[in-house]
């Protein structure tokens, strides 16, 4: 790459900005070194809280799953946030809707195919009761 | 007439033609239902089709209309460039297609219940307990409440409702019997349900409808609908002509063979079925020892003696 | 030492397959003699086997895609006749052969004929339409076409050299797990998709990086052509979707080679789960393969109408809506396993709102045509020969997605003729139709008419005979994947398919005269303006071929039909463009990467295939090497510089205004 | 048949010109116009591209993550007598992984700012800290494994197992491909220093390094945690 290119392509960068850019400078709070302190933190804070909740008997047993999935969202958040430096700023849409379409499909594949696989299961059970007469 | 046309000769196949066009192509297909699903089946079929063939068929004749009238040598038709929107019509084109979607969608919906195929079928008589093993290649039928079996052969009572039980012993199968209405998957380890029933007497065609290897295009067997008394006596001819199947003659049965020609079991072990649900009788070995990936088929895996007393045999009408 | 691998693998004993692959391999042998008689060995490995520029991987894939075509016809042709012959007797294929058959007709069809083929095209027309000089990774997209090349390359050696699967174009566990499929066919199965998988999956990341982030000045993304659109949904849908496709073989792989029980019959395997999830890539990849084909007949449309697209928001609104909804549907491939009324119910309607995206996308073609000047050239009658059985295939498709009535016709061959009447008016009639359209800006001259019109009515004529049969058929209950039968009231529908593919033969043939015939006339046919079709969109406004860096200057894109207007301000001025001065322009460099990777990922894929473990290892280091070489080099781009430039763009601005003036005298 | 000339048939004045024909009324027209999306000012620069298209691949590679995941759920109970994950799991040493893999992701972000600077020192310190904590990762996990494997607990006892041994290993493989190309990276940083190219690839590690965190997450929470609570 020449040097005209690089320097055209600073020009072009101030535009658009590429995933995991950090564009939050060093004079926001959350910038450089700072921001990723923070996030580490937070980061360790979140996994201390997934283990308590998951080992101990703080929550209520049956919603441990819904307190550990909340959690664990909470912490992929602060990596997206905080290391990969996702915001949303304008530049950022694009970045941020690629992401968005990924969860989208991430979602349908996975619930989708528990509720499909549930079902099946559940129907075909070796020696499943006879629900039949239940239905509509 | 039987609608199993085994006996013409090629030479006859022109017949066939004519008089299958003249039927509208359907007699003996899923148009000519011969039971309560079946029938279903088919009325949910032809309301959809007329749905959409009520806003299909305008659409293509609008396409070649317009085609046609716009051809760039008619110097009639007004060449217009600018006409590239049109909320109204915009409109139009999304709303046609959803109205009718919306109105399917209710046919899919109601439909998807009232025939699901785990649902009985309502009837003053007490539905008939069947069980059906899917075997590489052939199918084993059970009749619990009567303690016999056969196999690629299933005898019914016409006008009553059949409540089939379904596994395999191997690989996926589709149990199907195209006059009588809905197919269902059976697989290993699972159990599957359908109820079907036939309202007349008569020879119905039955198959393998999801593709199981090598010997698939024979795994097909024939359905008797046949009176109350007719069905009885059938089945104390079965028991009085032998077979036992047991554990161990279930195992021999269960090997890979082809075109296995119709035969019964007149005493069938109690929970043989519930067994192979739940692999307490293992699944079929598959091919025996294999080179570079052939199979080695053993041809003959006779299930039991004493061939069953039946008027036609299909081995001799749907072989060679 | 060779694992599995010894002389058994060769079927010496099969006259049809070793004749097959005989004349295969002659043929092969013939045209590498030819080349090297020629020496031609130089040309092509520096201009395309090395060549990183767009236009020439976009050639390279559909090259590949029609010889694999031919192989998935020659297949089509032996099912079609088998199933006549074997009525009440064993045809010539037993059934070890006839499983092969389908299962490598329907693999090769959509992963090595249908996808390269569109693949090729958006990679030959995107960066033209969005006015730019290639994708946004060069280099790896020749490492794309090259991976795709190693798994149809596997799959062909598997006639020779083992068997094939015959499980089916999807390898449904248990058939396909140890127990059931002992031997080679499913594994080269695998290893050919995966492989090539990895290809399409970088194709998709490619490409969305290129129209996302790479369009000329001014082109906003209401402002790009409709194909570039439909591109984009269509590798939107391969980036979701192939994933699934690579981690559900990977289980399958397991399963195989490591004992695992992801879908077997033992140890608690579930084998719906394999269903479940190679739909969930399946149906999305069928509309992989048909977005970008509605966007290049929405292209036609427009052009050989002489007017825009009509409803050009509307159109975007339908791609996007498709691209989504198409992840909601997977469920109608397999109503009939059980799931329940809620599912099936919930997944039906699903399935059916395709049909309004699909709908509006016909209903604005045809306004399209509403007022325009209508000219009936080969690639707008596949457009109409589409648009027309398309419908009809949609709605039997429609027909199918109403659980009780896919009770009834699941898996018959009626489902055959449905998927055939969309892929083939769709995908394959859009391939031929890109084809054509395309052709004159990759080569510069144009195909021959007469010849491409036969081509069109025989093939139309061949495929109704063929499936229409198939539709009653599978009515009276045939199920698909038969290698015999015994039903006469089947025979004479099979007796009219077999008639059809015969006309289809005929059709396959024009086709290929046209070919031969263009390329000896080519000097009648010479595109000199680059313009042959009146086109509209950006890639008309350079030369018949292209330049390799496609535009001298990235054009100024003022609204969603640039050249269009570039065209008509021409005309008023009379004269094609103003600008004089250049730049130099960076192109990138040529590379062996995509070559050396393919040649690696062979020996990988056929060491795994016959248990070679140590020819694995090898290939790995290989493929691994190639990447750090080529991440060690200095030199990526290369420049060419302004006075070439201005050459090369002289010449194009010369041809345009001999081509002007030639109007005005017309005129 | 249409060939240059006759084709031309359409009229001069129809949509020609600069009019928009979509926007009627929407007087706009002009190049510079900031109207629909990014890419106004053509092509994006090539750091922006290539970031984008690995972010674009990510994306790709977490869905082939959530497959194992619905498969490893709709497994999970399929454990076919054998043993389960409260059985199997030790917390424990999920934890230290945990830690290990935050802290490495940390590291690389460390290494990020040093590569700001344009200090070699420090970036090629902190990228080692950040290999080294990743290999400690894999070195736990490999252990795990082989100590699951040797209690008759391997991927082929049963379909539950099957999913988790994928499932984790496939994570696994990628902390040992991303080793593999950090090592080569450093190599290469090494002796060809700072160079725009060797800047997007260290760019796209950094993101390949926090995505496989994200994972991990997944992973400790939904396989672990979940597995061998009650
Ligand atoms: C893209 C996908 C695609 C395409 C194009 C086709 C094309 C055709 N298929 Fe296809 N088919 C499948 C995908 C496809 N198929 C799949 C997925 C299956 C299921 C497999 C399974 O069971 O697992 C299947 C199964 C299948 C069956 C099996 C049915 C059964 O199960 O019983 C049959 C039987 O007749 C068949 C027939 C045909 C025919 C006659 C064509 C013809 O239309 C082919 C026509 C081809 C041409 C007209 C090409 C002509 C052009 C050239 C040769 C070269 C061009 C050269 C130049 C331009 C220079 N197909
Ligand atoms: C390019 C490929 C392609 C395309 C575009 C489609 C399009 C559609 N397909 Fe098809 N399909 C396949 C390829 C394709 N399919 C393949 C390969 C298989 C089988 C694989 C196998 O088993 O091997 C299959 C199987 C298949 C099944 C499974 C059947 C079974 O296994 O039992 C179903 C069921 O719902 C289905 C439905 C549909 C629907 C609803 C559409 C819709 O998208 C169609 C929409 C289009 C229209 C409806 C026409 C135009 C619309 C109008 C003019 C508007 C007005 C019309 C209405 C409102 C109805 N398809
Ligand atoms: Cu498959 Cu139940
Ligand atoms: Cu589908």
């Amino acid at each position: 790459m020449t040097d005209i290119d690089s320097r055209i392509d600073e020009d072009l960068d101030r535009r658009d900005s590429a995933p995991g850019e950090e564009t939050i400078t060093e004079h926001e709070p959350a910038g450089g070194l700072t921001g990723y302190l923070l996030g580490f933190g937070l980061a360790i804070l979140l996994t201390i809280a997934s283990f308590l909740a998951a080992q101990t008997d703080l929550i209520y047993q049956p919603a441990v799953i819904s307190a550990l999935v909340v959690l664990a969202i909470a912490q992929m958040g602060v990596h997206l946030v905080f290391f990969l430096h996702l915001t949303t700023g304008s530049d950022n849409t694009n970045n941020v809707l690629a992401l968005a379409f990924g969860v989208l499909i991430v979602a349908l594949v996975v619930l989708g195919s528990i509720w499909i696989m549930g079902h099946l299961n559940q129907n075909m059970a070796p020696m499943s009761a006879h629900q039949a007469e239940m239905m509509p | 007439m039987p609608v199993l046309p085994c006996k013409s000769r090629p030479a006859r196949s022109f017949f066939w033609v004519l008089a299958a066009a003249s039927l509208s192509g359907c007699a003996g297909g899923v148009l000519d239902p011969q039971g309560p699903i079946g029938a279903g089946n088919r009325t949910i079929l032809l309301n959809s089709l007329a749905v959409m063939l009520v806003i299909v068929i305008p659409t293509l004749v609008a396409l070649l209309a317009f085609a046609w009238r716009f051809r760039a040598s008619n110097s009639k038709a007004r060449y217009d460039p600018e006409f590239t929107y049109s909320g109204r019509i915009e409109l139009i084109v999304w709303s046609i297609p959803t109205l009718t979607i919306l109105f399917l969608g209710g046919l899919i919906y109601y439909g998807s219940y009232h025939l699901d195929p785990r649902r009985p079928i309502a009837s003053s008589q007490p539905p008939l307990e069947i069980q059906v093993v899917a075997l590489d290649w052939k199918w084993l039928f059970l009749y619990p409440e009567q303690g016999v079996g056969t196999v690629n052969q299933l005898v019914i009572p016409a006008g009553v409702p059949v409540h089939f039980k379904l596994t395999s012993a191997s690989v996926m199968n589709t149990f199907f019997v195209p006059q009588l209405g809905s197919m269902i998957y059976v697989m290993n380890g699972m159990q599957t349900e359908l109820h079907l029933q036939a309202d007349r007497e008569g020879d119905y065609f039955g198959q393998s409808a999801h593709f199981s290897g090598d010997g698939f295009s024979d795994m097909n067997f024939r359905v008797r609908a046949v009176s109350a008394d007719a069905f009885s006596s059938w089945i104390s001819t079965v028991r009085g002509g032998g077979g036992v199947l047991n554990a161990s003659a279930y195992r021999d049965l269960a090997r890979q063979s082809i075109k296995v020609p119709p035969a019964s079991f007149g005493h069938v072990q109690p929970g043989l079925f519930e067994a192979v649900v739940r692999q307490t009788l293992p699944p079929g070995p598959g091919p025996t020892e294999t080179a570079a990936g052939e199979p080695h088929v053993s041809l003959k895996a006779q299930p039991a003696a004493g061939a069953p007393a039946m008027a036609h045999q299909p081995q001799s009408e749907e072989g060679e | 030492m060779l694992g599995k691998l010894d002389w058994s693998a060769i079927p010496f004993d099969q006259p049809i397959p070793l004749g097959a692959a005989l004349i295969v391999f002659l043929a092969a042998a013939a045209v590498l003699g030819w080349i090297t008689v020629k020496g031609y060995w130089p040309y092509l490995w520096h201009e395309w086997i090395t060549s990183v520029d767009h236009k020439r991987i976009g050639v390279m894939y559909i090259v590949l895609a029609m010889l694999m075509l031919l192989r998935g016809f020659v297949d089509a042709i032996m099912m079609r006749t088998q199933q006549v012959l074997a009525i009440h007797g064993p045809g010539y294929l037993p059934p070890e052969h006839y499983d092969q058959i389908f299962s490598a007709h329907g693999t090769i069809m959509i992963f090595f004929a249908a996808m390269p083929f569109v693949i090729g095209l958006m990679n030959f027309v995107v960066p033209l339409q969005l006015g730019i000089r290639d994708v946004a990774f060069p280099t790896l997209n020749s490492v794309s076409f090259w991976l795709t090349a190693t798994g149809a390359l596997l799959v062909n050696i598997s006639l020779v050299v083992g068997e094939f699967a015959r499980t089916g174009w999807l390898p449904y566990a248990p058939l396909s797990e140890t127990t059931y499929s002992p031997g080679v066919g499913v594994d080269y199965y695998l290893w050919s998709i995966q492989i090539s998988g990895v290809g399409t999956l970088l194709t998709g990341v490619n490409l969305v990086t290129t129209i996302l982030k790479m369009r000329a000045p001014g082109m906003g993304y209401l402002r790009m052509p409709m194909f570039c659109w439909t591109s984009l949904a269509s590798n939107l849908l391969i980036v979701a979707a192939f994933p699934i496709l690579t981690a559900t073989l990977a289980m399958l792989t397991l399963d195989r080679y490591l004992g695992f029980h992801f879908f077997t019959n033992e140890a608690g395997g579930n084998q719906m789960m394999f269903v479940n999830l190679i739909w969930a890539w399946g149906h999305p990849e069928v509309y992989i393969l048909v977005l970008p084909a509605f966007g290049l007949y929405s292209e036609i449309f427009s052009t050989f109408s002489s007017k825009p697209l009509f409803g050009y928001r509307s159109m975007v609104a339908a791609t996007l809506f498709i691209c989504v909804v198409s992840f909601m549907v997977w469920l109608h491939h397999f109503f009939t396993m059980g799931a329940g009324a809620d599912v099936n119910a919930a997944f039906g309607i699903a399935t059916s709102v395709i049909a309004v995206g699909t709908g509006v996308k016909v209903y604005n073609w045809l306004f399209t045509m509403y007022g325009g000047r209508v000219r009936f050239d080969t690639p707008m009658l596949w457009a109409l020969g589409f648009v027309t059985t398309f419908t009809i295939g949609g709605m039997t498709g429609v027909l199918l997605a109403v659980p009780p009535a896919d009770f009834m016709l699941h898996n018959s061959l009626f489902l055959v003729a449905h998927f055939h009447n969309v892929i083939i008016s769709g995908v394959l009639f859009g391939a031929f139709a890109g084809f054509t359209y395309w052709f004159p800006k990759a080569f510069g001259f144009r195909l021959h008419e007469g010849w491409g019109k036969a081509a069109f009515w025989f093939t139309l004529a061949g495929y109704m005979l063929v499936f229409v049969p198939l539709y009653i058929v599978g009515l009276l209950g045939m199920t698909r994947r038969l290698q015999h039968i015994d039903m006469d009231m089947w025979a004479p529908y099979l007796v009219v398919a077999a008639f059809g593919i015969l006309v289809m033969i005929v059709g396959a043939a024009c086709q290929i005269t046209q070919l031969v015939v263009s390329i000896r006339r080519r000097d009648e046919l010479r595109d000199e303006t680059g313009d042959p079709w009146d086109g509209r969109s950006l890639e008309w406004s350079t030369s018949s071929p292209p330049p390799v860096f496609n535009y001298a200057r990235l054009p100024q894109v003022e609204n969603e039909e640039p050249y269009w207007t570039i065209k008509q301000r021409a005309l008023e001025e009379q004269s094609p463009d103003d600008e004089e001065s250049y730049e130099p322009i960076e192109m990138p460099r040529n590379s062996p990467t995509g070559f050396v990777t393919a040649f690696f990922s062979t020996l990988v894929g056929f060491a795994l295939i016959w248990h070679i473990w140590w020819l694995a290892i090898v290939g790995f280091i290989g493929a691994y090497a190639t990447f750090v070489v080529f991440a060690w080099r200095d030199h990526g781009d290369y420049e060419i510089p302004a006075d070439e430039v201005a050459r090369i763009d002289g010449d194009r601005k010369a041809a345009q205004l001999a081509w002007l003036r030639r109007r005005e005298r017309v005129a | 048949m249409s060939d240059a000339t006759g084709a031309f048939t359409s009229d001069i004045a129809a949509g020609g010109a600069t009019r928009d024909v979509y926007r009627p009324g929407h007087g706009h027209g002009s190049a510079h116009g900031w109207a629909t999306g990014h890419g106004q000012g053509g092509p994006a620069s090539k750091f922006v591209t290539v970031a984008y298209g690995f972010w674009i691949f990510l994306l790709s590679d977490i869905i082939m993550f959530s497959a194992f995941f619905a498969a490893y759920a709709v497994l999970a109970r399929a454990t076919a007598g054998g043993p389960t994950g409260r059985e199997l799991f030790d917390l424990t040493r999920v934890a230290v992984q945990t830690g290990l893999l935050l802290t490495s992701s940390f590291t690389g972000g460390l290494a990020t700012l040093a590569i700001h600077r344009r200090s070699m020192a420090g970036t090629q310190f902190w990228l080692l800290v950040t290999g080294l904590l990743g290999a400690a990762f894999l070195f736990l996990e490999v252990q795990e494994f082989a100590a699951m494997a040797a209690e008759q607990a391997g991927p082929s006892r049963s379909a539950f197992l099957s999913a988790f041994f994928a499932l984790v290993g496939c994570h696994g493989t990628h902390v040992s491909l991303g080793l593999l190309w950090l090592g080569t990276m450093m190599a290469q940083l090494w002796v060809k220093g700072f160079r725009p190219e060797i800047l997007r690839r260290l760019h796209c590690f950094g993101l390949f390094w926090h995505a496989l965190d994200i994972i991990w997450v997944a992973i400790f929470t939904l396989v672990y945690l979940l597995g061998a609570s009650p």
